[in-house]
């Protein structure tokens, strides 16, 4: 079978942006283009990810950004969240009809309201809509029975954000660099009891891109290629009700993943994580179904260090979706993140181990109704 | 917050008409008589609230049609403090997971009847498996908001 | 190139006003018809992409989330693609790739709208930017007569012979969707008809443009091997095409549309066409638009650049013409648009396999498929065979 | 009589949104308050775009070099629309219209007004393919592309 590598990565600054977000969007293809030593008219397919109206106030968005992410005459199609716009882009490579395809990002959440006023339309407009259900309300009530069943303490949740937002004062492209305390998140605003303002992810912009290229173009462009060598993904039941929100969708999306990539001990074959964790809860319930710990162990996996920059298995250490949140950007920016470990050059943020395998998760929906992950490796 | 950069503001807004279907709509009528309709899979049994055309495990028709008591409990619940564009109510409020008696799934709704002036007693109240009961809206527009709230049991 | 793929089953739901459904209650009866199409069950299927137009056309953000059971892809790999009115296409070429990229063997791809649900016209104004062209933007009707008036205009096409030659169109899609069980509008017109019906947006009149749709498609796609395991007589992807121009109207020639053009030139090339009036057997054209048929049909090559009225008036897309286009009906008498572009696919899959009933092209065993998509911005090809 | 079998639920879906316009559309519109229609030219294909770009979608080279175009342009293609929907910002009938101005080498979509509208077929003859047009001013600039009112066909 064909292999599949990233090559090159550009990612824009965390801060709010200035630009519209065709300008923005320009500017990161731009940059991993160069980076590539490429022009436009080389790259065979572009595969976007762009936020529709809800956080744009633009209805196909992919036809306004189309400019900027280099598409103009080329091959190309949108994927609604940007983990699945990667796959896709890979498929088109597997498939051997494309070299080299760029995928791109974004989003300007600064441009809309909260994700909070955003993500109600997720729900049916009979039923969930009009008695209030959100992204943070389920993940609320998920929290609290993932405390309940398994004992795990506020304290151990609140630790993730200390560690991310601590991780995100080394990667100068996050959004919110401000050290916090474990004090600080504990009498942060209980805005969704037991939810907490400080573990909640803040909206923020972000355009990321990927250029990803066949085994042979890929060798040519770089001499440090990332292969994908696994992939997997999963859609759970729509209304949280009819789901166990402590065990979705996400076992099967990493079951998937590994059996691909060969792996039978993810804790020993993983070496670095970027999980999606848009509240900080839960990154511990996403480790548990990664297979990083055991059901249920969540609060001791924090609590022993493991997971620090410095543990043997490090969780974001970009500083995670706690640190940025650009919404449907997110899940390539946590691609991007792991390839940027792999390939050494993540910068400050680089840990200290040997990278040689690195996985990337994304999730969308309600309390991680979609879970994609994406395994890569040197 | 205002924006020191120059931009363009605006509203996005439009129109909807969806459909309910005959299923949901039967399901608003029984809202409208203080009815909680659920319907029952023939093949898994499982008995789901709303009441569903199809069964969401095993996508087979759901023909039976049954009535479930106004009372369950406490899966799960979240006190909403928080403010945001378009809400559905001024905060506080609560919203909790349901296991009414005899369905196989949990149902989505507010719960009242409580003091919402001190979150803390509340969590001192409200634990998985409190037993609630739906409290009727007295005017009815077939809507899920007939039912009021879920209200503690004394 | 990468594994052949085929399609192994079709289906589609009634089209046109359906409040007596939901939402998710039409898409699941969509799946059920194409799977049974395809004689398998949702536990052979690896994977599901679904798309439907932006959601603010359906007041739902995200429907993939929303439709997790009525699409089937509950505890499965899901994609969710989009690009406006050619989502149909881009979908389709979605699970295209996903089966040549050997990272499934069976895909299913549901296309979907419920247009009545939302206000097409409001949300098709926000497809353009809001910054210079949104004030200006009269929906769809308003940039399609655009064009179509930049094309007469440019090819000295006399208002009068364009004007006969859209109600042919028009005429000749209103008797064609008679035979198809599925079309949303199914009357007789008549030339006189359509050049009395009220003025939409001159000179486009009412019978000149698509109605507003509910309705739902669904394509099987698989690999090779299973597709001769599974599949008498699959139609087989031979190309693929899709190309998008700028997002400012005014910065490409539409009246050579170059997506139009170009999408189909690589369709052709994958699949060694040269001659399309020639060697196409049937082709099923996204026209919104009666105008807008005989613009596509010159991008396509099917007649030099200026000359579709005149293989219009003289027959040569009409059933039993030289290259019959829309035998459906076309998107004239059927719209629902998530679903528009896929429905267009699953049409010449039914011609190519023999199973096209009442609206068969006798012996058809190629075709050409196609939707486009945003501001007159984005064009999607693709050709299926009858042989591998 | 028999219960209805099913109902639909009416509602609107409201979104507000704040987006950045950057530099090169505020300058375009900083322009337009001075009464100036500025472009930008691409340094490697020349193109002049109205409304100008800050990149070249088509090069995708930064577009640097600003140019003033004419006030007046070719009609490239227009649309009489009389037909009302919800949420549309310009009372109808209104002419919308691609106009080429002189210098520029892409449509910019306007109005195409400063006469009776009333009836599509005397609008017919007066608007006309490739006939030319002239910027009409807003008497009130608010730095948008309505500070330009319409273009009026040249006599």
């Amino acid at each position: 079978m064909q292999r599949v590598a990233i090559t090159h990565v550009a990612q824009s600054p965390g801060v709010e942006s200035k630009e519209n977000l065709h300008d923005f969007t320009y500017q990161v293809n731009r940059e991993v283009l160069d980076k590539a030593g490429l022009k436009r008219a080389d790259v065979g397919c572009i595969i976007s990810s762009s936020a529709d109206i809800f956080h744009s106030g633009l209805s196909c968005a992919n036809a306004f950004d189309w400019d900027g992410i280099g598409a103009f005459m080329k091959e190309g199609s949108r994927a609604e969240e940007s983990a699945m716009s990667f796959i896709y882009a890979c498929f088109r490579v597997l498939s051997g009809h494309f070299d080299t395809v760029l995928v791109t990002a974004a989003i300007k959440g600064s441009e809309n309201p909260d994700n909070d006023a955003i993500t109600p339309f997720y729900g049916d407009p009979f039923y969930l809509r009009p008695v209030g259900m959100n992204e943070s309300v389920v993940a609320a009530m998920q929290m609290r029975q993932y405390m309940d069943r398994y004992g795990i303490t506020e304290e151990q949740c609140a630790k993730v954000v200390v560690k991310n937002r601590g991780n995100a004062l080394f990667n100068p492209y996050t959004h919110i660099r401000k050290r916090v305390s474990l004090e600080d998140v504990m009498s942060s605003d209980r805005i969704y009891d037991p939810l907490k303002a400080l573990e909640c992810a803040p909206k923020s912009d972000g355009v990321v891109s990927v250029l990803i290229a066949s085994e042979d173009k890929a060798k040519k462009l770089t001499d440090k290629p990332v292969w994908l060598s696994g992939y997997g993904c999963s859609l759970d039941h729509f209304i949280p009700g009819d789901r166990n929100l402590l065990d979705g969708q996400l076992q099967a999306a990493a079951g998937r993943a590994y059996e691909m990539a060969g792996i039978s001990d993810p804790r020993k074959a993983i070496d670095v994580a970027e999980v999606c964790e848009p509240y900080a809860f839960q990154e511990l319930l996403w480790c548990e179904q990664l297979g990083f710990c055991k059901e249920g162990e969540g609060g001791k996996l924090i609590d022993s260090g493991i997971t620090q920059m410095d543990g043997s298995l490090p969780v974001n250490p970009s500083g995670g979706v706690l640190a940025m949140n650009p919404y449907t950007s997110r899940g390539l920016y946590r691609i991007a993140e792991a390839a940027l470990q792999l390939k050494g050059q993540a910068g400050e943020h680089q840990v200290g181990k040997k990278v040689k395998t690195a996985l990337a998760h994304s999730t969308h929906g309600f309390g991680g109704q979609c879970h994609s992950v994406v395994i890569l490796s040197a | 917050m205002p924006k020191e950069y120059r931009t363009i503001r605006g509203d996005v807004a439009l129109p909807y008409k969806w459909a309910l279907g005959k299923t949901w709509t039967r399901f608003f009528d029984g809202l409208k008589e203080e009815k909680i309709l659920g319907t029952k899979c023939t093949q898994c049994g499982k008995v789901f609230v709303p009441a569903r055309t199809f069964c969401p495990v095993c996508l087979s028709d759901m023909a039976e049609w049954v009535e479930v008591k106004p009372e369950g409990e406490i899966l799960t619940w979240t006190f909403v403090s928080a403010k945001y564009y378009g809400q559905v109510k001024d905060p506080p409020y609560i919203i909790a997971t349901i296991k009414l008696v005899g369905t196989d799934c949990g149902f989505h709704h507010f719960i009242g009847g409580v003091d919402l002036s001190d979150a803390k007693q509340v969590r001192q109240k409200l634990k998985t498996g409190t037993k609630v009961k739906a409290v009727w809206r007295p005017e009815k527009k077939a809507e899920i908001l007939d039912i009021a709230y879920f209200a503690p049991l004394k | 190139m990468g594994r052949a793929v085929a399609v192994i089953g079709t289906g589609q739901t009634k089209h046109g006003r359906r409040p007596d459904v939901s939402y998710p209650d039409m898409v699941r009866e969509v799946i059920m018809v194409a799977l049974e199409d395809a004689g398998i069950t949702l536990k052979d299927v690896d994977g599901v992409v679904h798309g439907t137009m932006p959601s603010m056309m359906e007041g739902v953000s995200s429907t993939h989330l929303y439709f997790a059971e009525a699409i089937g892809a509950v505890g499965k790999p899901i994609m969710k693609v989009e690009t406006c009115g050619s989502t149909g296409q881009s979908i389709a070429h979605c699970g295209f790739f996903w089966v040549a990229s050997g990272m499934a063997d069976i895909v299913l791809v549901v296309g979907s709208e419920k247009m009545n649900e939302g206000d097409s016209q409001a949300t098709m104004t926000t497809v353009f930017d809001p910054y210079f062209q949104r004030v200006f933007a009269a929906g769809a009707p308003g940039t399609f007569t655009m064009q179509c008036m930049e094309w007469m205009y440019r090819f000295k096409i006399p208002e009068d012979k364009g004007r006969e030659a859209a109600a042919m169109v028009s005429v000749s899609n209103h008797d064609n969707a008679m035979d198809n069980p599925y079309a949303h509008i199914r009357m007789k017109v008549t030339m006189d008809d359509v050049k009395n019906s009220r003025i939409v947006t001159y000179p486009v009149r009412l019978l000149d443009v698509c109605p507003s749709s509910d309705g739902a498609c669904a394509v099987i796609f698989a690999s090779e091997e299973k597709a001769k395991k599974i599949c008498k007589k699959p139609a087989w992807i031979k190309g693929v095409g899709f190309r998008g121009e700028e997002s400012f109207f005014g910065e490409s020639d539409k009246s050579i549309w170059p997506s139009a053009t170009e999408a189909a030139q690589e369709a052709y090339r994958q699949a060694g066409i040269k001659d399309p009036l020639k060697e196409l057997d049937v082709a099923e054209i996204y026209n919104p638009f009666t105008y807008q048929e005989m613009i596509f049909c010159e991008c396509f090559g099917f007649c030099p650049r200026g000359e579709a009225p005149d293989y219009v008036l003289k027959g040569t897309f009409k059933k039993g013409g030289e290259l019959p286009c829309c035998p459906s009906g076309g998107t004239l008498c059927t719209n629902p648009i998530g679903a528009t572009g896929l429905i267009r696919l699953a049409e010449t899959v039914l011609q190519v396999t023999g199973k096209a009933g009442a609206r068969q092209v006798e012996g058809a065993k190629i075709a050409l498929s196609h939707a486009m998509g945003g501001v007159d911005q984005f064009n999607g090809v693709t050709i299926v065979s009858s042989n591998l | 009589m028999a219960k209805e079998e099913y109902r639909i639920i009416e509602a609107e879906a409201v979104v507000p949104y704040e987006l950045a316009l950057g530099g090169t559309v505020s300058n375009f519109f900083d322009y337009l308050k001075e009464e100036k229609i500025m472009g930008k030219r691409c340094r490697k294909c020349s193109r002049v775009l109205v409304p100008p770009r800050s990149f070249c979608p088509r090069c995708f080279e930064e577009m640097d070099e600003w140019v003033e175009v004419g006030q007046e342009g070719v009609v490239e293609t227009w649309v009489y629309i009389n037909m009302p929907f919800y949420g549309q910002v310009i009372k109808v009938p209104y002419v919308s219209a691609q106009i080429r101005l002189d210098g520029s080498d892409s449509g910019l979509t306007h109005l195409i007004a400063g006469f009776d509208l009333t009836n599509v077929n005397k609008v017919r003859e007066i608007v006309k393919l490739g006939g030319r047009v002239k910027a009409v001013w807003s008497k009130e600039k608010k730095g948008n592309i309505l500070d330009i009112a319409y273009f009026e066909p040249v006599k």
